[in-house]
């Protein structure tokens, strides 16, 4: 294996739930990989498919999109619309050529700190195992 | 006697060639034909017996986008030109194809010259195949071209049972023909295949008085306004310039573009001067029939069919100037 | 006459107490145009224990002869109503692919169909081929209770038959010749089942409560589609009238053999001679025989 | 089957009840046809109905939005007049659909017919107008069926297998916009793909943006291609593009239930939800 | 052009203990556009602003950078900085270094430093592309709608009617009063429930800033917050309420007897009708289904086919004034409120899906609410408890209780809450009425969580000697003059088997029926079960997500007496509040549609949580989206639909978030 390789992540996160999550791993002082840039949206039903693939057009390794779980989205829906249109997406962006595993929608609410950060080391190892992308 | 090359000979030669100039050449691959790059070791890729390429040679003076220049920000911003490391040899040309590296040409070859147009067409010499299969979309003999026509070209070939026949028309073309391993044999030249002729010939004069007519609204009812018509083009020109920046640095980019854009002529504010489909559509055939040849001396057309044939809705130019010349103005 | 084709399951009680309901079963089906093919080579449904002791021996069994009915083109048929009850579990479960992945490797045979219409019970076939009952007899002036016991409607989710507490379908076909049928409360009551070899009392209880409340609906009969049913209605029913004190004397009939007797098949060919409680004389009595 | 188109536009036009006949005449090629604009009643003789009429008209009535239009469609065209009356483009008060029955049309090229369908008759089964006024053609009620063998053998390629063969051909992709324009599924007054602020894809015809627009491209239509073909029909370097959108139909209709185009009652995927969605994302 | 200041926060060691600050400054100060980059201690402190304020002046930037800790924590701090330097507030980004970088990675500083200067590149990016935006003032219509007249919509509007504001209460019933009006007692007081609703009932009636509309009911609604614009249709009463003085001499002598829905079908009324003697308002409606003139009317209309039906009018003839209005047609009016809450309540579940307690087939299987009416002084036997059947004394009566509540085959899985103390309640009146009475409770569980609950069930057992039996009966059946209550008791592991008089069926409680459309009408969330959704369960309890809009009582959840008068005070409270302000603000971070762009696919008016999405028709015929800002709650679900690109967030347009995103890449 050649030099360890450290992925960029574009993580878009949800500013009620996610956004909130990752500011809870601050302020417990959890750890985990620096490799997550995150762009506040108020809703994961702001990410529009568009960010997505411009940002693996201009080099992500990973896109996360994160929000509130099914049911407690601050705008009541919003998180519902996401989940399908990630749904479609993702086996789509696959089948264009970006492996699947770089992509990843994930629920993360405002008290789940810890899993915010499980889901960026996870996240950081699967890229790092499957390498860098060619662009 | 003539001077042939056969055909083994001739593809040992420009594999000889391709250590020194980079050879572009007409290639297949998924059932399209287009002029590409290939190496020595890809000669035999080359497509000998193809009727007419896809997309024109245009690409390779005037490619779908180039970058002009770059702009580094190290300490200080420096600027670097684009530039063409070696020189090409541009293998396989139909006589319309060269033709329309000669229309193109006198666009951007008029003072002042474009200086990244100029050095890669410097530095190219450009070997035609006579056209002995011509399509049935072709008209190259209603516009003043043929099947045959040396006069764009540095060196023309024109196959037959015994091998090529070689005629080289410039300096250039004598010069690197001095290299060829050619035989002196008796050959019977082949004839020449007759094309359907249209008459172009006044319609420069015709297009001024039918500037307003209908007709061109009716017609464009059809027009799906895509570019193909111009990108597939052996003399359409029209091209885009934009900036781009990312990564630390600027590059100066230019792109195709075409008038049948939805937005080619729309001005800063929002105002277009060809508001309508008909206006929109008309520009193309004003501009090939009567703005250009005043200027450069030639209607910009060669002939090859290929906006005929890739044409989605069947907007043929050989029935737009007929049509012109039957309207009773 | 339209020849059709079924895999049929009969079931361990269709080939011994409940004989009757077999053969009339395959009688009827005759009439109707309608060929029950007996599965080869078929084993235990795991019905009354299987469930009770290993979740996948109870899906196993079943599955096994699932896929044998499989390269039928039409679903599999079952009269027990046990039997059917384990079917459509199994078809049921069988809906998880984890357990379909399971259920290959212990059986080993073949890839497993996810289909969970794939299994029907007879009442069913008849119903969705009801055109084809020719009614030659009607059977008019007899009071018929039907009776579907619990295992049938059970849970719907599962079985999806008809409604649990006020199924139709058996009435239909009864109504269909020219039987009536009494409106009572106990369609899907418990009879007691297979509590009759441990605990006597129960069944001897619930099942007196079965008879009695169709007698007060007004019926003359019952009908059933379940051999344990049966066989805690008729068989113990003079030990019912005994603990009870009390005289019943209500004939069950499997439905097959009401539809048969419409048929004009005769109480012989139907085996009406192998229940306790004579049917005869209320046959007589209606002069339907 | 022509005469009864061309009685029916003859109708329609001297009746005014449209002013405009939408529909096929013969190309230039004498071989293949061309769609023509019929206005007078005397020009109905142009209008021709064969196995070359390739074109999907329907793009041509967001031009006449608001005339009374009529036109000739077959089964996939229709699906794109329902598109357009479910995404409230045109009123149906305004149409005139001259359906035609058709059981697959032939490969064509100008000058050339060849004996085979193209990509989106081989996997079609809807044989009648999902819309019509006025039927060409006895109706075939053959319930439609679905198969996408050409996208699971693309789906079961390793993923670099995957990524080569769409450089390949996105490589070769000059941007034409040719499939966008001929699309009845596109619309825009302005295309993402021409707006410059902010820049989602860059004029650069390279294979980066040619990356961006594909996909882009093909993204807007889900749910919402109506499998005409058109695209594929008519990119000038013959990128498969059926491809790409075969594969967004076969997920939207694995995932959704949903087919574009067949009833404008059914409300698109992604305008709605279900909460008890599950579509595969992980939960 | 942006002229971006970059102010980097050591937050004490938080930051700066972690990061490299000097390294973040060099590296800041090389980004476009920024003109200076500097540090401090503390940006949220005193000094920290002000030095802040001071730069922004200075350097006379025009987009500040805060990289600090996260927004969710001082945005609001840094947008009032540069509100008092003279800057437009929403100029401000702020980089979050803390929560996001240097208190995650505290484990390598040097890594952390380099993710701090990403994070300001990005930020940078973006906030090149802030414009100034500005909230909005709109006016308030200060007057609210109360929709529903039971309990919890008396108390609202009696309220807010109270604290000066005036209210329109709708009721769609001839009467107000609601569910309370048809009980007999309240536990666990047994205090009489007309005695103490009636007052407040009359109390509403009379009240000068109250408008009372009976037999009338809500059709659509516009508008937002301050401004909603609500259609009411007033039913046909056929009698001029202008004109009538109750003097009840019409429903004494209509010949017409129908079964009374007050009474739940168990006595009459006639076709002119108050639907219970202490009905507020006191005058009647003409139920035109039933009227004999109306039938008659019908039969002249359809052709005379039929028996000549008589032609009546025995109302008109007697009324003294002249108040029966033939003529009266339903009309619907538009009026303006400030305000909005919903108290629509609940009605008990329709037991018929329940096929082994017989679906109504025994006559001697009633509802809870029935036996109510039946104990009730003024109900259709004068209090008299008998059985439908034989009109004979019960005197063994069994309570079933979750009839419709806790059953998840019948899709209710919900607990209805007051079943278990009503029961206990009519058993221990039932004993009250008749010593002999013997009352057999089956249960699930008895749930008492309440003030002096537990003390009242006890009480049914010591005093009433109710029986409980845990354990939902399997079957009830008639047997002669019995009906037999089939069961297990659990506790015991046996089945039981009782034969009673009178079986009572606690049936469950479940929202009035239209409340689904109703909330559609009104753009409020509703669950499965149709009962409204509360903008948070525990902290808003009474408002929706629909700003303006509240929930109040039975309609949002099962609620007994109290807690229905607790929350329409609440909402009262709550609408007081808003009422109190003469303007409101709205937030500039909403959806806006540039209208050149929009293709009219009016997938956002579809998309839009909060129908804050609408169209209009250009004169070309051309449907165009067009937002609503007040009702615009800034999500942008319509902006990642829109294809052409033809609406954007204000705050997080796609330039904005694409730069951000390209910002990395810079």
């Amino acid at each position: 294996m050649a030099v360890s390789h450290e992925p960029r992540i574009v993580g878009f996160l949800c500013n009620w739930c996610s956004y909130a999550g990752a500011d809870l791993a601050g302020t417990s002082r959890i750890t985990y990989p620096a490799n997550i840039r995150i762009i506040r949206v108020p809703c994961s039903g702001r990410v529009d498919p568009l960010f997505v693939v411009k940002s693996f057009q201009l080099g992500a390794d990973g896109v996360l999109i994160a929000g509130c779980h099914p049911g407690d989205c601050h705008y009541t829906e919003g998180n519902y619309h996401t989940r399908r249109r990630f749904a479609l997406l993702r086996p789509f962006l696959d089948y264009l050529g970006i492996d699947q595993e770089r992509f990843r929608l994930e629920w993360v609410s405002a008290s789940e700190g810890k899993k915010f950060s499980e889901v960026v080391a996870d996240f950081t190892e699967t890229l790092k195992r499957i390498g860098p992308r060619e662009i | 006697m003539t001077k042939v090359i056969t055909k083994e000979d001739l593809l040992s030669w420009l594999r000889q060639l391709a250590e020194k100039y980079a050879i572009i050449a007409p290639v297949t691959s998924n059932g399209v034909t287009l002029y590409k790059s290939v190496g020595s070791s890809e000669i035999d890729k080359i497509n000998l017996n193809f009727s007419k390429t896809e997309l024109s040679p245009k690409n390779w003076f005037f490619p779908p986008s180039e970058t002009l220049f770059t702009i580094v920000k190290d300490e200080l911003p420096r600027i670097i030109p684009a530039s063409v490391d070696r020189e090409a040899i541009l293998f396989g040309l139909r006589p319309c194809d060269a033709k329309g590296i000669a229309l193109i040409d006198k666009a951007f070859l008029a003072e002042p010259a474009d200086v990244f147009y100029q050095e890669k067409r410097d530095k190219t010499t450009l070997i035609g195949l006579a056209c002995l299969s011509p399509c049935l979309e072709c008209f190259c003999t209603s516009v003043g071209g043929g099947p045959a026509d040396l006069t764009h070209l540095d060196i023309l070939l024109t196959e037959t049972a015994e091998g090529y026949i070689t005629q080289a028309t410039t300096e250039k073309g004598k010069q690197l023909l001095t290299g060829a391993p050619r035989q002196e044999k008796e050959i019977i030249p082949p004839v020449l295949p007759s094309l359907n002729l249209i008459l172009a010939e006044g319609i420069t004069e015709l297009m001024p008085r039918v500037f307003n007519d209908a007709y061109w609204d009716r017609v464009a009812d059809r027009c799906i306004h895509c570019n193909i018509c111009a990108y597939v083009c052996p003399c359409c020109y029209c091209f885009d310039i934009r900036d781009y920046v990312s990564k630390g640095k600027i590059e100066r980019v230019r792109s195709w573009e075409s008038c049948q854009s939805p937005g080619f002529t729309r001005l800063a504010g929002g105002y277009d001067p060809r508001p309508t489909k008909g206006a929109h559509f008309r520009q193309r055939w004003y501009h090939k029939l009567l703005y250009f040849p005043p200027i450069f001396g030639d209607i910009k057309c060669t002939g090859c069919g290929r906006c005929v044939r890739s044409c989605p809705v069947n907007i043929d130019i050989r029935e737009i100037i007929t049509d012109v010349q039957r309207m009773k103005v | 006459m339209k020849q059709s084709a079924y895999p049929y399951y009969p079931g361990c009680t269709l080939k011994a107490s409940a004989k009757e309901y077999d053969i009339s079963a395959r009688l009827v089906c005759a009439q109707m145009g309608i060929k029950l093919e007996e599965l080869d080579d078929w084993v235990c449904c795991g019905a009354a224990s299987a469930h009770g002791i290993d979740r996948l021996l109870s899906i196993a069994l079943p599955a096994r002869e699932l896929v044998t009915a499989q390269k039928f083109k039409a679903p599999l048929v079952t009269a027990c109503a046990l039997c059917f009850s384990r079917f459509k579990f199994a078809a049921y479960e069988l809906r998880n692919e984890a357990m379909r992945n399971l259920i290959k490797y212990i059986i080993g045979e073949g890839e497993i169909q996810q289909n969970s219409d794939g299994v029907i019970h007879l009442i069913q076939l008849l119903d969705n081929n009801k055109d084809d009952i020719r009614v030659k007899k009607l059977l008019n002036g007899l009071r018929v209770a039907c009776y579907y016991g619990c295992l049938l409607v059970r849970p719907k989710e599962v079985t999806n038959f008809d409604d649990e507490e006020e199924p139709q379908i058996m009435d239909k076909l009864i109504k269909l010749v020219e039987a009536e049928t009494v409106d009572w409360k106990f369609k899907t009551e418990c009879c007691g089942g297979s509590h009759m070899l441990t605990r006597p009392d129960i069944v001897i209880k619930l099942s007196h409560r079965l008879l009695y409340q169709a007698k007060q609906a007004g019926a003359d009969c019952l009908a059933v589609a379940c051999p344990v049913c049966h066989y805690n209605l008729d068989s113990n029913q003079k030990k019912i009238e005994a603990n009870y004190k009390d005289n019943i004397g209500l004939p069950v009939f499997y439905f097959t053999q009401l539809v048969g007797l419409a048929m004009e098949l005769s109480p012989k060919q139907l085996l009406l001679n192998k229940h306790f409680v004579n049917p005869m004389p209320l046959l007589q009595r209606k002069g339907l025989i | 089957m022509i005469e009864e188109i061309r009685n029916k536009a003859k109708e329609l036009l001297e009746t005014k009840t449209v002013d405009c006949v939408i529909g096929y005449e013969p190309a230039t090629d004498n071989l293949t046809s061309r769609p023509v604009f019929i206005y007078e009643p005397s020009q109905v003789n142009r209008l021709i109905f064969d196995e070359t009429c390739v074109h999907n008209l329907s793009k041509y009535l967001i031009n006449r939005r608001y005339k009374p239009t009529g036109i000739v469609a077959k089964p996939c065209d229709t699906r794109g007049i329902n598109l357009l009356l479910n995404e409230k483009q045109l009123r149906r008060e305004n149409l005139f659909i001259i359906g035609v029955v058709c059981s697959g049309i032939r490969k064509v090229r100008f000058n050339q017919i060849e004996n085979s369908m193209p990509t989106k008759c081989q996997y079609c089964s809807q044989h009648t107008p999902v819309i019509y006024d006025f039927l060409v053609g006895e109706p075939v009620t053959e319930a439609p069926t679905h198969n996408y063998s050409d996208i699971t053998e693309i789906e079961n390629m390793s993923p670099a297998q995957r990524k080569a063969f769409w450089s390949e051909h996105f490589d070769r992709c000059i941007r034409c916009y040719g499939c966008r324009q001929v699309c009845a599924g596109c619309y825009c007054y302005e295309c993402f793909g021409d707006e410059l602020d902010p820049l989602w894809v860059g004029i650069r015809i390279a294979p980066g943006e040619n990356w961006v627009w594909n996909t882009v491209r093909a993204f807007h239509l889900s749910a919402r291609c109506i499998a005409c073909g058109e695209c594929e029909h008519i990119c000038p370097v013959n990128i498969p593009l059926m491809l790409v959108n075969r594969k967004l139909e076969k997920d939207t209709l694995h995932l959704f239930d949903f087919e574009p185009g067949i009833d404008t009652e059914i409300v698109p995927p992604f305008a709605t939800y279900k909460k008890e969605d599950k579509l595969g994302t992980g939960e | 052009m942006a002229r971006v200041g970059v102010f980097v926060c050591h937050c004490g060691t938080n930051i700066a203990g972690v990061v490299n600050i000097p390294e973040v400054l060099e590296a800041a100060e090389k980004m476009p556009m920024v003109v200076s980059a500097t540090d401090n201690k503390y940006s949220c402190s005193e000094p920290g602003q002000a030095s802040i304020r001071e730069a922004i002046i200075e350097n006379n930037l025009n987009r500040v950078i805060v990289a600090a800790c996260s927004p969710r924590m001082h945005e609001i701090t840094f947008r009032r900085a540069l509100a008092s330097a003279g800057l437009n507030p929403y100029l401000l980004e702020m980089a979050n270094i803390r929560e996001q970088c240097s208190w995650v990675h505290s484990d390598n500083k040097e890594i952390a430093t380099n993710k701090a200067i990403e994070i300001i590149k990005m930020a940078v990016a973006k906030v090149i592309r802030h414009e100034p935006l500005y909230p909005r003032q709109v006016g308030i219509t200060k007057r609210a709608l109360v929709i529903g007249g039971g309990i919890t919509g008396i108390q609202t509007a009696l309220d807010i009617a109270n604290a000066g504001y005036g209210v329109v209460l709708v009721e769609r019933e001839p009467s107000i009063g609601g569910r309370m009006a048809q009980l007999d007692k309240t536990f666990p007081t047994l205090d009489c429930s007309a005695c103490i609703l009636t007052p407040k009932m009359v109390d509403l009636s009379q009240h000068p800033k109250i408008k009372l509309m009976t037999y009338a009911e809500v059709k659509k609604v516009t508008g937002f917050i301050g401004n909603f614009e609500v259609e009411i249709l007033h039913k046909a009463k056929k009698v001029d309420h202008l004109k009538c003085i109750g003097c009840g001499i019409c429903w004494q002598k209509c010949p017409e007897k129908v079964p009374s829905e007050f009474d739940l079908g168990l006595g009459k009324r006639t076709a002119i009708y108050i639907p219970f003697a202490q009905a507020v308002p006191p005058k009647p409606v003409i139920d035109l289904s039933h009227c004999r003139y109306t039938k008659y009317l019908t039969w002249v209309a359809t052709g005379q086919e039929g028996k000549k039906p008589p032609e009546c009018r025995i109302c008109e003839k007697l009324c003294p004034t002249a108040a029966i209005a033939w003529d009266q047609e339903e009309q619907l009016f538009t009026e303006k409120f400030g305000t909005i809450v919903v108290a629509t309540g609940y009605q008990t579940y329709d037991y018929s899906h329940y096929k082994e307690y017989g679906s109504r087939d025994f006559a001697d299987v009633i509802t809870g609410l029935q036996l109510e009416r039946l104990m009730s002084a003024s109900g259709p036997t004068g209090g008299e408890v008998t059985r439908l059947s034989d009109g004979s004394h019960p005197k063994t009566v069994a309570f079933v209780c979750c009839v419709g509540s806790r059953d998840q085959q019948r899709g209710r899985p919900y607990c209805s809450k007051v079943c278990c103390m009503y029961t206990a309640k009519q058993a221990i009146m039932l004993k009250e009425h008749d010593p002999e009475v013997q009352c057999y409770i089956f249960y699930i569980d008895v749930r008492a969580g309440g003030k002096d609950f537990e003390e009242f069930y006890l009480r049914a057992i010591d005093e009433a000697g109710v029986i409980y039996i845990k354990g939902r009966p399997s079957k009830i059946y008639q047997d002669g003059k019995k009906l037999i209550v089939l069961g297990e008791d659990t506790l015991m592991g046996r089945p039981v088997e009782i034969p009673v008089d009178l079986v009572v069926l606690a049936t469950g409680m479940e929202p009035s029926a239209g409340a689904d459309e109703l909330a559609r009408n009104l753009n409020i969330s509703y669950d499965t079960y149709n009962f409204m959704v509360e903008a948070h369960p525990k902290l808003r309890p009474v408002e929706t997500h629909t700003d303006g809009i509240f929930v109040a009582g039975a309609c949002v959840g099962p609620r007994d007496i109290p807690e229905c008068v607790a929350q329409g005070s609440a909402a009262a409270a709550k609408v007081a509040a808003l009422f109190s302000q003469d303007t409101l603000t709205t937030e500039p971070l909403i959806a806006v549609v540039n209208q050149a762009r929009c293709i009219g696919c009016l997938l956002c008016v579809t998309i839009c949580p909060f129908k804050a999405v609408d169209y209009q028709t250009t004169q070309d015929g051309r449907l165009i989206a067009a937002t609503n800002e007040s009702l615009c709650k800034g999500c942008g679900l319509c902006i990642a639909a829109c294809r052409p690109k033809a609406i954007d967030l204000r705050g997080f347009t796609n330039q904005q978030i694409l730069d951000e995103v390209a910002g990395l890449w810079l």
